[in-house]
Formats: structure tokens, sequence, C-alpha cells
């Protein structure tokens, strides 16, 4: 084999993917195949073994955890490069024929939660119009269409919105409920339609918006970027999904991207060193490179430079 | 390339065989052919038989073991630095032995460039002993084979036992395959009912997945209970059923009984390219024509219709697979026996009487199969479900709510972002045992019921 | 028999014909209802086909063409980047991306800022620089000069061209700038834009950039995948329904076979996915994202058509046939390849075609086997990585970037195409089969 | 065997009548009286319009692709290809028994209900089980189908079926009977059954019945009519034509010389 | 018609032969003598087992599920029903010969040397086409195909058709041919003309007839069998069987009493 191969996330996927393209066309290297297969199953992958028969990178929407650490390290695949590449904001919108809204993360874990704390317990989420929550928001149903629990988006959007949302919420801490039965309260999803499970095709999710102005839904910045002629970010705690606020760490919702490489294929698979310097050059993931037009938020400055160095110098993954 | 050469060498002598043994059959029989048990092509069939099938077979088994004996060979003869490494470092050196050997890359010491010429001088003798070997055999069977030939041989009742034996084989790939899914599902299913009882998977109302991905996360502890997605699943393959059906059938009726030949010759193909649609169109379709149509519908006659709705998946999925219906009913209602109608007519009976009441009872075995096949495609559909009925898992009868299937809770459940060994992945392949174990029994009910059936019409 | 039996035997026989009469006109209604609806489920079935092929031709025809806007360049070995050099390799090597901007600069001398002139480049498409890369190794005398070409424009420009985003200035959420949207109208003012033949489409492999995103890889992938399909699923499913139709004594064991084949075709395709990665990937070693193993996998999937439609169409070639064979002193294998085999013939191609669009739709299984994959290179064997028709829609439908919608419907439509070349090869075959007999 | 009768009138009769299966010509020309409250039986070799001729009088030629009548056909005086026509009806008059049985896969109740629930020739369930049970009695069957009258109807014997059959014809009171070698599939005892039958329903139908053996058409019929190569060569009493036959074809076939 | 020859000797011996389609039996020890060079028939009344018989003969049977065959069956004094016996070429020696034409939808040449072909009786293109000429001149059918070799077998007409089967199965010369009521869907002309073939073939071949036309059978056969429910009743010269029947059954049968 002399060809990359990359697995994993399919929200790294066109990151990755616009820098394979690059990189193929650099003439030296063939263009590394690229693979959209969960950030999960791209783990898998990864750690199954070392040799031409397994993936040289993966591409992660979240950061490895321990468990797979360990998983690659009994399949003998000990040192691993950590690569961050950057930011994915997690924007709410909603159609442009419907008023621009402003959340706050309060709001969201009100009408989203499957029990809310009410008179002093938890209760059966009772809301079904926004400004049952607050007068503020709009006369509307409550309807968010979002990302299923098998994603990695969701799973972002728990942590950072519903958890956020719960903890600035006073009911929830007057129940004072131990760390276990606090974190579930704030992290399950009501299921009774008010938020709908709509699958992982984000623009899908865009053109449902455009169909149904009622409804908000939940997905990648990018998307929000190439379609803004038609879909409007919400405020969140008063901040606007731009580029700049969420590069600049203001905007709450957005996560960190991950690549990881196989040390054990540098040398071996041409071109891995190089990919990971394209990967990290400032053409590329720099505030004004290609990958930022794909939609991808980079690193502020210093921090670009310190994973580049760590990077370039294939420095081992660090728990 | 050397394989190439190999295979091609041996095509050749096999139809070398074929000539040998021709002539071979030609010449013991003399002037009288008929003195011959079998023609003298079966003489050369066999022939080219024996001589190509054990050399094929000794060739494939390398193919098939040579990596793991070439494997065992070069880890046995590795340089003392090489050898005394722990195991995963030695499995990493293999690989670059590999590596260096095959793909030409520099070696990092010059241990692994050692390795790696002693792994390509025995791969390559190796392969020169099986070559010898594959060409000896050929050889040899080829001259064995021709010294059997005699003019009482039953070369043709022994070519047809090997052909026999081959169409056997073909059949057994379903069984293969049968085994094949479920030991491809049943060892992950087990880890899976580790950690979920089983009575729980299959018995219990509730789905909801929502576990903690990571582990330093305290999520919600998910429920695993399997009922909504089989009822998901039902809903939805009824509603598909409940306008594919109707149509199909109707259409089928039409284009039997009532159309032109030229007009079904015509509709029947075109009908067919719908099954032929690539499955995203129509989620496309459902999501954003049939979905907010309903909804908007349904908001005016005062029904609440959540905006993805089994109904939507389901009317569209019904179109897709109208053709099996459609055409499949065709061709069992075009072979009822002409002599059934010819005695409903004879006791005045109109078209559509004969029709309604002996053509389709004798087509039914033929048309329940036709049911049968659109229902399974219907069941194994995902991607108009994912993108019109949601992924929430409500048990509910009610048709304008959104609800989910088990293939496509399986699919999204692969390629999720969730670890590979949690639950969550793991039940992907608990829904699909369980859902080929259902659709067995279903098939194996269905076939008796035909069979049952069938015994009463001839 | 007595007169007065008589009698009332024949005004029963008056009665019974006067009733039967009453009832006429009510049942012919009912007949030309039933007619009549019988021709609505067609009509409405055919109205959904149509409705469908409308809105895949009315998405997706526009991806046929692409914007390209003209461009004075000068080849100037400076900007080129390669001084003196002739050769082949610094030809192919040279910055022709830097000589596109810079001609663009001096196309619109007013962008002086650094963001200006990024959006003035951004009109170009990143791989524009292609035109000039052949024009160059074509004819290296060009360098030095200024030519004229017609340069691949970025995708946000073609997308305004063709009306599918806003080209008003001051309105929020337009992918092109006030600026641009100037720039742009000046161009076309001078009749510097036009719309041609996007032959990208069909001649390159994925990429990032919707302007430069072509179907040819998968078309091959696909081509490679059906033949092996083909070549593996069409023997053993003639055979297996051979063998369980003239063979196999009826028992136990081959009704466990049929409802196997019944119960394959009932398995979600994602499942024979998970047995491809389990059996061929992992057990045998195949390469991951090559179509010999989606090809393999795909074989799986359609042999359960095959076979069923088969075993219909040899059931339907009249005993006749094979008594009349078997009565000549024909031997069980010769009466079936000498004459029923070739009477089955069409149905098993039918059959075939069936489960072949079957095979050619499918994604969800080759996502286990690594082949829903950004591959760039267009294979060369079954055993490159590659990715298919299926595959293609399914990652694009999938992708941010607005032109990609309309490329989505084009590849659907391409799909569509090889669909029918695919049945047509097949109908044509039959009337060979048909025709030989 | 019965003695040529004179005093019935003739149903059925045909003037000139000419059929065509596409180019093929079948009849030629033929001119045929069927009298009513007798059984005439057509005879002749294979292929010469025998089923052709029983076709047309219940226009079952009409589903014939490409068949063409010709000629005069009247029932009663009524032409029986007159456009206004309503072989719905007409098929109610005329009802047909063919060469094999063709029981419907219902219950033997519902093949011989199926006929009076379409023409709703019964008010209620109890008139329809009436029908039913004087059909079944009729054709000799109920005795033996009494306790069964739920089970499939194709589950019964060759014989049974064929009587089932006629049964499921004289239910709707047609007033001819056209019967195309009912007997062909049928064993000895079987046919000996239905040709008792015949014999008895020929008081009350008009019966013509089309048979390959001559010692059937001698034993159930009173008229016998001749066909050779599509056209009718003779027609008279059975028993004259059997003993006395005025053409020499006749003779020759009656004689075993051919056919 | 011919008288009974004695000179020809049994070929094909049966006894105690008992037939079983599944529960249902077909044949009840039959001992029947074929002898060579004369023309047998079989006659009785539908569903006697004369069909089964025949198909005893070349194992066609075997092409039946649940058909059992107990008893004697010899050929040559070989016994047909041997484990080891070939059932390809026992039907290379017996031929067939069915009720229904059925032409291979192949060209009429085809049709013929198919079966020389699978034999490998020719060693060459002449050899063969010298076969099919000379089977389809036996045949009687060289005359009206000669120019039309490559046509479809399926493209003639009913007679020729059943002409061309015979062709078909005397192209590889079997030593018995079985015929099922080979004139059945067969014209008088064209009948005429397979009988007048079957006695010319008489002389070099063992021939067994079924049919179910008593003339047809007194036309062509020199010896007759007449089999009634499963039972052979008798079995003679033909002239005898038709003029002084032994048996009360047959007498019943052959007057037309029954059948
Ligand atoms: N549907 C048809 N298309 C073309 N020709 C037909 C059709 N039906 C019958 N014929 C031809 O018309 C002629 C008369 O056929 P018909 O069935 O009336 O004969 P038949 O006297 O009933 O013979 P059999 O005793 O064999 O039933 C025959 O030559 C036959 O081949
Ligand atoms: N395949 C079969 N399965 C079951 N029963 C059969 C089968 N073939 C024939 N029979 C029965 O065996 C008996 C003898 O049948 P056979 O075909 O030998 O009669 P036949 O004398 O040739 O009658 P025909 O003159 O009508 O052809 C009949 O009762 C028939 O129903
Ligand atoms: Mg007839
Ligand atoms: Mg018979
Ligand atoms: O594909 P994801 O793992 O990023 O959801």
């Amino acid at each position: 084999r002399d060809q990359i191969r990359v697995v994993g996330s399919s929200t790294v996927y066109p990151f990755t993917t616009a820098v394979a393209e690059q990189f193929g066309k650099g003439g030296k290297f063939k263009t590394p195949v690229v693979e959209s297969t969960g950030t999960g199953g791209g783990m898998k992958l990864f750690c199954s073994g070392v040799g031409p028969d397994f993936p040289d990178l993966t591409n992660a929407s979240r950061r490895i955890k321990s468990s797979e650490v360990e998983f690659c390290a009994k399949n003998g695949v000990a040192d691993i490069v950590e690569m961050k590449i950057g930011y994915d904001g997690i924007a709410l919108a909603n159609s442009k024929k419907a008023k621009r809204v402003h959340f706050t993360r309060n709001h969201l874990f009100l009408a989203l939660a499957k029990d809310v704390p009410q008179g002093g317990k938890l209760v059966p989420n009772p809301y079904t119009m926004w400004n049952q929550i607050d007068p503020s928001l709009p006369a509307a149903k409550i309807e968010v269409l979002g990302p299923p629990p098998t994603s990695g988006t969701r799973d972002s959007f728990n942590e950072m919105v519903m958890e956020g949302g719960c903890k600035s919420n006073a009911d929830m801490k007057a129940l004072n409920l131990d760390d276990k039965a606090h974190a579930k309260a704030c992290m399950t999803i009501r299921e009774d339609g008010g938020y709908v499970e709509a699958g992982e095709n984000d623009n899908l999710i865009v053109q449902k918006l455009d169909a149904n102005p009622a409804a908000v839904g939940v997905f990648g910045y990018s998307y929000l970027e190439q379609n803004a002629d038609k879909i409007q970010g919400s405020f969140i705690d008063g901040i606007e999904p731009t580029f700049d606020t969420i590069a600049s760490g203001k905007y709450p919702v957005s996560r960190a991207m991950f690549v990881y490489a196989k040390k054990a294929h540098v040398g071996q698979i041409p071109g891995i060193k190089e990919f990971l310097a394209e990967y990290t050059s400032e053409k590329a993931w720099g505030k004004t490179g290609y990958l930022s037009d794909k939609g991808l938020v980079p690193m502020v400055d210093a921090e670009r430079k310190e994973w580049a160095t760590k990077i370039n110098g294939l420095e081992n993954l660090k728990m | 390339m050397q394989l190439f050469i190999l295979t091609a060498a041996l095509l050749a002598l096999i139809s070398f065989g074929y000539g040998v043994g021709r002539r071979r059959a030609l010449a013991v029989a003399g002037p009288n052919l008929r003195s011959l048990h079998s023609l003298p092509r079966y003489h050369g069939y066999l022939v080219a038989l024996w001589c190509g099938l054990p050399a094929l077979a000794v060739v494939a088994a390398w193919l098939a073991f040579e990596p793991s004996l070439l494997h065992a060979l070069v880890i046995g003869a590795l340089p003392a630095d090489l050898a005394q490494l722990s195991d995963e470092r030695l499995a990493l050196a293999y690989n670059e032995v590999r590596n260096v050997a095959r793909y030409g890359h520099p070696a990092s010491s010059d241990s692994i460039a050692e390795a790696a010429r002693h792994y390509a001088s025995l791969r390559q003798t190796m392969f020169l002993s099986v070559a010898a070997i594959a060409v000896a055999l050929a050889v040899a069977g080829l001259a064995a084979a021709r010294a059997r030939i005699h003019a009482g041989l039953r070369a043709r009742n022994r070519v047809e036992s090997i052909v026999s034996i081959f169409l056997i084989a073909a059949s057994t790939v379903a069984i293969f395959t049968t085994i094949g899914i479920v030991l491809s599902l049943v060892f992950e299913s087990l880890r899976f009912f580790q950690m979920v009882p089983v009575t729980e998977f299959l018995f219990g109302t509730s789905w909801s997945p929502q576990m903690a991905i990571r582990e330093d996360q305290v999520g919600s502890s998910g429920s695993f209970g399997a009922v909504p997605l089989f009822a998901g699943t039902m809903l939805i393959a009824g509603i598909a059923l409940a306008v594919a059906v109707p149509l199909g059938l109707l259409a089928a009726i039409y284009m039997s009984e009532y159309a032109a030949p030229k007009f079904r010759s015509v509709v029947k193909p075109l009908l067919e390219v719908l099954a032929g649609i690539p499955t995203v169109v129509y989620g496309f379709f459902a999501a954003l024509t049939v979905a907010p149509f309903i909804r908007d519908l349904g908001a005016k006659l005062g029904l609440s219709v959540a905006s993805e709705s089994a109904l939507a998946a389901g009317l569209v999925m019904g179109i897709m697979i109208i053709p099996f219906v459609s055409s499949l009913s065709d061709d069992v209602i075009s072979a009822v026996p002409h002599s059934l109608r010819e005695g409903a007519y004879g006791l005045g009976a109109t078209k559509s009487e004969t029709i309604k009441q002996v053509v389709l009872p004798a087509a039914l075995p033929g048309i329940v199969g036709s049911i049968l096949l659109a229902a399974s495609r219907a069941i194994g559909e995902t991607m108009i479900v994912v993108m019109a009925a949601g992924l929430a898992a409500n048990l509910t009868a009610n048709p304008l709510e959104a609800v989910t299937t088990v293939t496509t809770q399986i699919v999204t459940l692969l390629v999720g972002d969730q670890e590979f060994d949690s639950p969550k992945t793991l039940a992907a392949f608990a829904l699909g045992l369980a859902l080929f174990g259902i659709t067995l029994a279903l098939n194996g009910i269905a076939l008796r019921i035909v069979n049952k059936y069938r015994e009463k019409y001839d | 028999m007595t007169e007065s039996t008589q009698l009332i035997r024949s005004s029963d026989t008056r009665t019974a014909a006067q009733i039967a009469a009453s009832h006429l006109k009510r049942r012919h209604a009912a007949e030309r209802r039933f007619k009549a609806i019988g021709l609505s489920a067609v009509v409405v079935a055919m109205t959904f086909l149509g409705l469908l092929l409308f809105t895949i031709l009315g998405n997706g025809l526009s991806a046929f063409t692409q914007t390209y806007v003209k461009l004075d360049v000068t080849l100037s070995p400076e900007l080129l980047g390669i001084g003196e050099q002739r050769t082949a390799e610094a030809l192919a090597t040279a910055d022709y991306g830097g000589v596109i901007k810079d001609a663009m600069y001096k196309r619109f001398p007013a962008a002086q800022s650094r963001a200006e002139k990024r959006e003035v480049a951004g009109l170009i498409s990143s791989g524009a620089d292609m035109a000039l890369r052949k024009a160059l190794a074509a004819n290296p005398e060009l360098i030095g000069t200024t030519q004229t070409f017609w340069l691949v424009a970025d995708d946000t420009v073609d997308m305004a061209i063709k009306g599918y985003t806003s080209r008003q200035t001051g309105q929020e959420g337009n992918r092109l700038s006030d600026k641009q949207l100037g720039w742009l109208a000046e161009l076309e003012a001078d009749g510097g834009v036009t719309r041609r033949f996007n032959s990208i489409l069909f001649s390159s492999g994925d990429s990032r950039e919707p302007e430069l995103a072509g179907l040819w890889g998968s078309v091959v992938g696909s081509v490679f995948s059906l033949l092996i399909t083909l070549a593996v699923s069409f023997p053993l499913g003639v055979a297996t329904a051979i063998y369980l139709e003239e063979f196999a004594p009826k028992n136990k064991w081959t009704d466990l076979i049929e409802v196997n084949i019944n119960n394959l075709a009932a398995v979600p395709s994602v499942v024979f996915g998970l047995l491809g990665l389990a059996v061929f990937l992992n057990f045998l070693g195949m390469p991951r994202s090559a179509p010999l193993v989606g090809g393999l996998v795909l074989a799986l999937i359609c042999l359960p058509t095959i076979i069923i439609a088969g075993r219909a169409a040899l059931k339907a070639v009249p005993p006749s046939i094979r008594e009349a064979a078997a009565g000549l002193g024909a031997s069980k294998l010769q009466v079936v390849t000498d004459h029923v085999l070739p009477l089955a013939m069409p149905g098993i191609l039918t059959g075939t075609i069936l489960g072949m669009a079957h095979a050619l739709g499918e994604t969800a299984p080759l996502l286990m086997i690594g082949m829903v994959a950004f591959i760039v290179d267009i294979p060369a064997s079954p055993l490159d990585p590659s990715a298919v028709l299926p595959v293609q829609v399914y990652l694009w439908a999938d992708s941010p970037e607005r032109a990609f919608v309309e490329r989505t419907s084009a590849a659907i439509i391409v799909l569509l195409i090889f669909l029918a070349a695919m049945n047509l090869g097949a109908i044509l075959l039959r009337k060979k089969f048909e025709r030989r007999w | 065997m019965n003695t040529a009768n004179t005093n019935g009138t003739a149903k059925v009769r045909s003037r000139g009548l000419e059929v065509f299966y596409g180019e093929k010509q079948a009849l030629f020309g033929v001119d045929l009286d069927i009298r009513s409250g007798e059984v005439t039986a057509l005879i002749g070799p294979s292929g010469c319009g025998k089923s052709t001729f029983l076709r047309c009088i219940n226009r079952m030629n009409d589903l014939v692709d490409g068949a063409k009548v010709n000629g005069s056909l009247t029932l009663d005086g009524d032409d029986i290809y007159h456009r206004e026509v309503d072989v719905v009806q007409l098929r109610a008059k005329v009802g047909m028994v063919f060469q094999k049985p063709n029981p419907f896969p219902k219950s033997i109740y519902d093949n011989v209900a199926y006929g009076p629930r379409i023409h709703g020739m019964a008010a209620d369930q109890a008139e329809l089980d009436e029908i039913v049970m004087t059909s079944l009695e009729k054709a000799g069957l109920l005795g033996e189908v009494k306790d069964r009258l739920q089970e499939s109807g194709t589950g019964l014997s060759g014989g049974q079926q064929q009587r089932l059959c006629i049964a499921r014809a004289i239910a709707v009171e047609p007033e001819v009977i056209l019967m195309d070698e009912p007997c062909s599939a049928l064993d000895p005892i079987a046919t000996a059954k239905v040709e008792e039958l015949i014999d008895e329903l020929r008081d009350n139908y008009t019966i013509v019945i089309v048979t390959h053996s001559m010692q059937q058409a001698a034993r159930v019929s009173q008229r016998t009519a001749f066909f050779h190569l599509g056209k009718l060569i003779e027609m008279g009493d059975t028993e004259q034509i059997f003993t006395n036959p005025q053409q020499p074809l006749t003779q020759g076939y009656i004689t075993g010389r051919f056919g």
C-alpha cells in the first residue's frame, strides 16, 4: 500500500478530504483515501492493529477515550500522535421566514430536557410552546430538529447546552441532587416529539427548516454558513454564531476536532509526515486557510503554533 | 503477475487436456463411434477436470495459507535482535519486513533488511514449489485420466456427477451466507446481552439509547427495549404495503386483464424503474414534499401531525415497492389457467366478477409471494425512514407520529460516534439478529401457508 | 313429467331471467368502475414516477453546465516561478495559481486591500490552473506571452450565475460579497462569463470543490463492482435455481434452503455489509474500499432475487420439452443445458436485471467495507480503492456546499442512465435469446 | 336409447355460420337447428369444428383474440351476435360445462352458489341454500357431498368435479346447456353417472353435447350432427345416423374407417 | 387389417407389474408380452393405465415425483428397472412419441439432429445430414420441409409437428417406439399419414401405440391389449379382440356400452 488511509468522523471528513485533495495535487504522493465511518467506527478500525491493512489516521469529532487508547495498545498501536485541528461550532438556526430567536441555554434546557424542575421536584417536561418558558420567545410549538443520541454532535450539544443550561438553572440547584442524578436530569433529552431526531444529514435539516419555519435545527456551523440565505443562526446567551465569535471562543457551543495518526506507520506508509505538515500549514488550518473556507474554525495563533510543533515532532499522545 | 502466469499455464494445460481426452476417445472408438459409452467431448471434459481441479485446488489452498505460513517461517528465522522483541513490537517489525519486501520501502535497520530478503526469497521459493506441484499435479492428472479412457468408461456420468456437486455446492451458498450472517452477528450480540438482559431487549417497551458517550461524563443510562422498533417497523411496513398492495395489485390486474399487450409492454418496465431509483431520492421526496404536505393538511383538519411522520415515510416507501407487487402479481395472474376464467364467464359473470371471485383467489399464493418480497424490501429499507420518519422510538400505532425502524437503528448505531464496545453499538448486532430470526420464522410460516394453498389447486 | 311441474318450471325460468336482468345495470356499472380503478392505479403509479423523474431532472440538469470566466493571463516565467527552466517537470510544478491571481488583480485593479484581493481571486476556482498547465505542457512557446483563457469559475459564482443564490447586493447571507457581485456583473457585461458543458463532471474523480468534482471515478468503480457482482451472482444464482428446480428432491432440506433464500431477501443490506467485513476483509484479508469486495457483497445481496426469479422461469418451461428430450435419451443435465436453460434464459435475465438494479443503488453495506470514502484517483483495477455511484450521491447529498445539491441530482441522473443502459443491454440480450429459438 | 322425437322446436338456429380464427376458417356455412327438450350430439374427427360451433352459442369465442363470426345464429329467434345483446345475460341463459372439470378454488357450496349470487337470484340465505341443494340434488351429487359442503371443490374426484360443474351450471337455471366432451377426463364409472344425469336433465333443458366417443353419442343423444373439416356433413336422429347414415363420409367415420 | 402373426418374439415382457403414484395404485399386476416386428395397441377407457404402462418401458415415470414401480419388466431379457441400467442408454433404445406434438423450439434440422448428436451417432456433418434426411424421409415429412430445414419446428402444423417428433424419435434408431395417442391432436388427413407411417415402420421397429380410437387400433395394430381400471383384461390378436373378445368387459367396451 502506498497510499495514506484515513477513517473516522463524518464531521471532520470535509476538512480532512480538503487537505487530502491539496496534498494529492502536490503530485509527490497519491491522494489519501478518506472514509466517513463515524468517530467510533473509525477508532475501532484505527486501533485494530498495525500494518498496511489498518488505517493510518482517524478523524474524531471528540477526543480519544482512555478505553480506546487501551484497546489500541492491546493491538500494538502504542504510539499515537494527537492532532487538534480546530473547532466546529454547533449552530441553532431557523428559517429566515420566521423571526430570529434569542435563546439562553436555560431556555434550551427547559425546552428540551425530559424532566424539568417544578415546584421543588422533577416533573415530565410540561412545555409545548416556547413562550410558555419565557414570554420573550416566539409563540410557536417547540420543535427542534437535531442529531440522534448516537452522534458526536448530540453529545457535544448535551454537554455544552443542556448541561450548561442546567447548571444555570436556579430551580435545579435548589433540588440538591447528587452528581449522578443531576447529570442524568441535565442530559436526558425529551422523547415526546419536542426534540426530533433527524438523522445525520445536515443538508436535509436545513431544507426541512426552510419548509417548516416553526422549527429550529441543530447542526454544524458550516451548513449555516453555506445556507445563510435561507436560514439564520439563533443567538445563544446573547452571542450569534459567526466565524469570529466561534474563533474567539465567545460562542458557547463549539467543540474541538481531532485527527489521530499512527506513529508506527510513519516512514512505512509514504507521505504521512508530509500529510501532517500540510494539515498544520498556515495555508490549510490558518486564519485565512482553505479549511476555514470549508467551515473549520481555527484555533488561536498561539495554540496553533503549539500544536504544530507537537504534531510535526510526532509527540506521543498523553491522556 | 507470477500468479497470473501460473493460472494461465494451468488453463492452457486444461484446454490441452480436453483435446487429449477427446482425441484419445476417438482413437479408442475407432470407426464405430457408438461403441463409446460417452461422447468424445465428455472424455475431454473428464480429462480436463482431472487435470485442472487438483492443481487449482492446490493453488487456492496456497493463496489461502501463504500469509500465515510465511509469517511463521519468517518469524522463526528472524535475526537475534528482532527475535527477542515483545509480541507487539514483533508484529510491527514483521509488518515492516513485509512492507520492505513487498512495497520496496526503505528498511529502518539492517536486521529488517535481512529479514526482508529472507521473506522475499522464502516467498519466491514457496511460490516456485507450489507452481511446480500444481503443474506436476495437472500433468499427472492429465496422464492418469487419459490412460483410463476406454470405450466403456462412463465419462458423461462422471462429468455430470461433478457438475451436480457444483450445483449442490452453489445451492449451499445460501446456507453459508445465512450461517455467516448469524456468526457475524452472534458474538457481538452475546456481548450486548451481557450488558443488557435478553428479556429487557425483547420485551422492553422503551428504546432510548441516550447513554454517556465518554466515561468521564455522567450521562443517563440508556434503555434498550426493542419493542418500539419492531412496532415501528410493522407500522411503516404496514403503511407501505397499504399503499403498494392495492396500487400494485390493481395495476397488475389492469395490465394483465384489461390493457392491450402493447400498453402492458410499455408500462410494466416503466413501473419497474420505480424500484431502481436510489432511495436517497425517495428520502428527499418524503421529507421535503410529502411530510410537509401531510403536516399542513393535518393542521388544516385540526390534527396534530409530527413533522416526521410514519405516514410520510410509509407512503413513499409504498411507492418504491409498487413494482414488486405489480410485476410479480401480473405474472401470476396471467398464469391462472384459462379454464377457470371460462368457467366463470360461462355462468354469466362479468369480467370484474371473474377477476375478483375466481382469478384472484386462484392466484393468491403467487400474490402472497410477491407481497412477501415487497414486505422484505420495506423492512430492509433505511434511507427513507431516517430522512422522513426520524429516529425517535415511539411506541405508537398512530401513523401521524414519528417512529423508527429496526434497520434504521442498526445503521445509525453502527455509524455513530459512540465507543465501539458500548451497548449502543452492540445493540445494532442484537437488533440484526432478532430481525433475522423474526423474518426467518415469518418466511417459514409463509412457505407453509403457500404450500398448503398450492396443494389445494392442481 | 306432469304438465303442472312444467308450468312451474317455465314460470321459474322467467323469474330467474327477470331477476338476473334487473341486476344487470348495477353489475355493468360495477364492471366499468373496476376497470376505471385499475386504470387509475396505473395512472397514479406512473404519476409518481413522472413526478420523481421530473424533480430529479429539474434539480440536476443545470449541473451539466458549468460557468467559465474569460481572463487574459500573462504567462511570465517569473510569476510562474520557473525562471529559465522549460523542462516538463518544471512546467508541471509551476505556480499557475499565482499567475491567475495576478491576472485577476490586473483585471480588477480597484481591489487593493488584502481582503479585497482574496475576494477577487475567489471568483475563480482553485482548480482553474489545470487549463493553464495543459496549455503550457502542449505548447511551452506560450511562456512570456499573454493569452486569453476561459477558466472554471468558483462554485459560488456558478451558483449565482445559475440563479440558485441571490445576486442582489446588500442582502444578508449572500455567499458572494457585494463587491464580488459587482465584479461579476462587470465581467458579464464584457461577455466574460459563459456556461459550457460540464466536462469535468464526467472526466474526473471526487473533489471537495464542487466545480471540480466529477463522477468518473465512481462510474468506473460501479462498473468494476457490478461486473464482479454479475460474474459471481449470475452463475451461482442460476446453478442454485437449476439445482432446486430440476435436481433436488422435494424434502425438508430443500424446503430449508427455500426458506433461507426467501429470508435472505429480507435481511437488511447493511447486515450483508457486516458479513462482508467479517468474512472478506477480516477473515480472507481482502483490501478495504475495493470494488472486488463491494462486488462480492452486492453479489450476495442480489443472489436471492436471481434465484427466486430463475426458479419461476424454470418452472414456466413446459414439462413436455423435458419429456421430449429425456425420451430421446438426453441425460438430465443435457435436458437442462440444451433445452430448459435456453428457454428459461429470458426470465432469468429479467430477475438478474432486478437484482442488479438493487445492487446498483446500495450504499449501506458499502459503508461497512470502506467504500463510503473520499477517493480522488480513478481506480485502475478492482483492487484499487474506489467509490461507486450511490456512494457519491450519498456523500454529495451530505456536503455543505450549495453547489453539491445540483450535482447530487446530476449523479442520480447518471445513475439512472447507468440503470437504463444495463436494462437495455439485458433486454437486447433477451431479444437475441428469444430470436434464436 | 331414445327414438327421435319431433315435439321439440328449434331453440337455437344457425344459418350460414362461418367462424374465422385470424386467417384460418374453422366453420364453413353451418346450418343447424337445435331443438329444445332433446339432447343433440356433435360428433366428428378432431379439429372439425365441434367446439367452435358450441362456443358460438354462448359467445365464448368472444374471449379468443382474432375470432370472427359471420352468418346468423339465433336463440329463441333473437340474434345472438346482435350488437345490443348483453353477453352476460346470454351466458346466464346458455350454460356451459367444459371438457376438463374446472371447479373454482372455493368450497363446494360457494361453487354452486356463485352463479345465483352474481345474478342476484336469491333474496336471502335460505333461498340460496335451497337453490344450491336443488342443483346438487339434480346433478346427483348431493348424497355424496352434503356433509362437506364447506370443503374445497377442487378436492373432489374427477367425476364428482364434473358433476359439480354441472350443478354449478344448472344453478343459474339456464335454458340451454352446452357440454364440450364432459366425460373425456373421467373414468367409466364417473362417465356412466354423468350420462345418467344428462338423460334426466334433458326434459327441462336443451342440451348440446360434443363427444369423441360414438358410443356415448349413441347412448345419450336423440339427435346427432356430424361435422367434418368445418362443415356440417349430416344431421339427423341419432338412431338413423348410426344405423343408416346418408352420407358416405358419415358412414366412413361411424364404421371406423377414419377418425 | 392384418392378421395376427406369430413370428415375433417377446421384446418387452412384464410380469406382475405394479405402479404407484404416491398412495394411488395405477397398475395392478400386469403380465404382458410385446413382440418385435409388430404393432401392439393398448386400448381402454380413460385413466385405465395405458400411458402408465407405456411410460414404464422407457422409465419416463422416473421423472414423476413419487412414482414407484414393482414387479419385473424386461427388454430383451434385461431388467429395465435394474439399478445399474443407464436410463439414458435405455431411452436411446426405446424411443417415445407423445400425445401432444412437442417439437423443440429449434430448427427442424436441429430437432432431428439432436438425438444423433448427443449419442455421437455421426462422425461428421455429412453423416449427420444423411441421418436427418433419412429420418425425415421415413417420417414422410421430407418433401414438405426440405426447403426450410432451418425454420423453427414449432412453426409447423400439428400433423407435421407430430411427424417431426416421429422423425426425431427414429433418428436415434431405437429398437422400440412407444406412441401415446400420437394422433389425438391431429386432423383426419394428418392422422392417415401417421398411420401409414406406423405401418411402414413396423418391419424395422417394435411399436407400441396407445389410442382412444378403436378404429385406429383396428387399422394399425396386429395385437391389442385391453386395460381397465389398471388391470390388463385381455390381450390378443387385434382381429380376435375386435371380432371375438373373450371377456365380457372387453365386449362391452368394443361395442360402446361404456368408455
Ligand atoms: N384459438 C384458436 N386459434 C386458431 N385456431 C383455432 C383456435 N381454436 C380452434 N382453432 C382451429 O379451428 C379448428 C376447429 O377447432 P375446434 O376446437 O372447434 O375443433 P373440435 O372439433 O372441437 O376438435 P376436438 O375434438 O379436437 O376438440 C381447428 O383446426 C383448430 O385448430
Ligand atoms: N403423475 C400422477 N400422479 C398421480 N396419479 C397419476 C399420475 N399420472 C397418472 N395418474 C393416475 O393413474 C391412473 C392411470 O393414468 P394413465 O395416465 O396411465 O391413464 P390412461 O389410461 O393413459 O388414460 P388416458 O386415456 O386418459 O390418457 C389414473 O387414475 C391417473 O389419475
Ligand atoms: Mg373440441
Ligand atoms: Mg394417457
Ligand atoms: O461522524 P461523527 O462521529 O462526527 O458524528
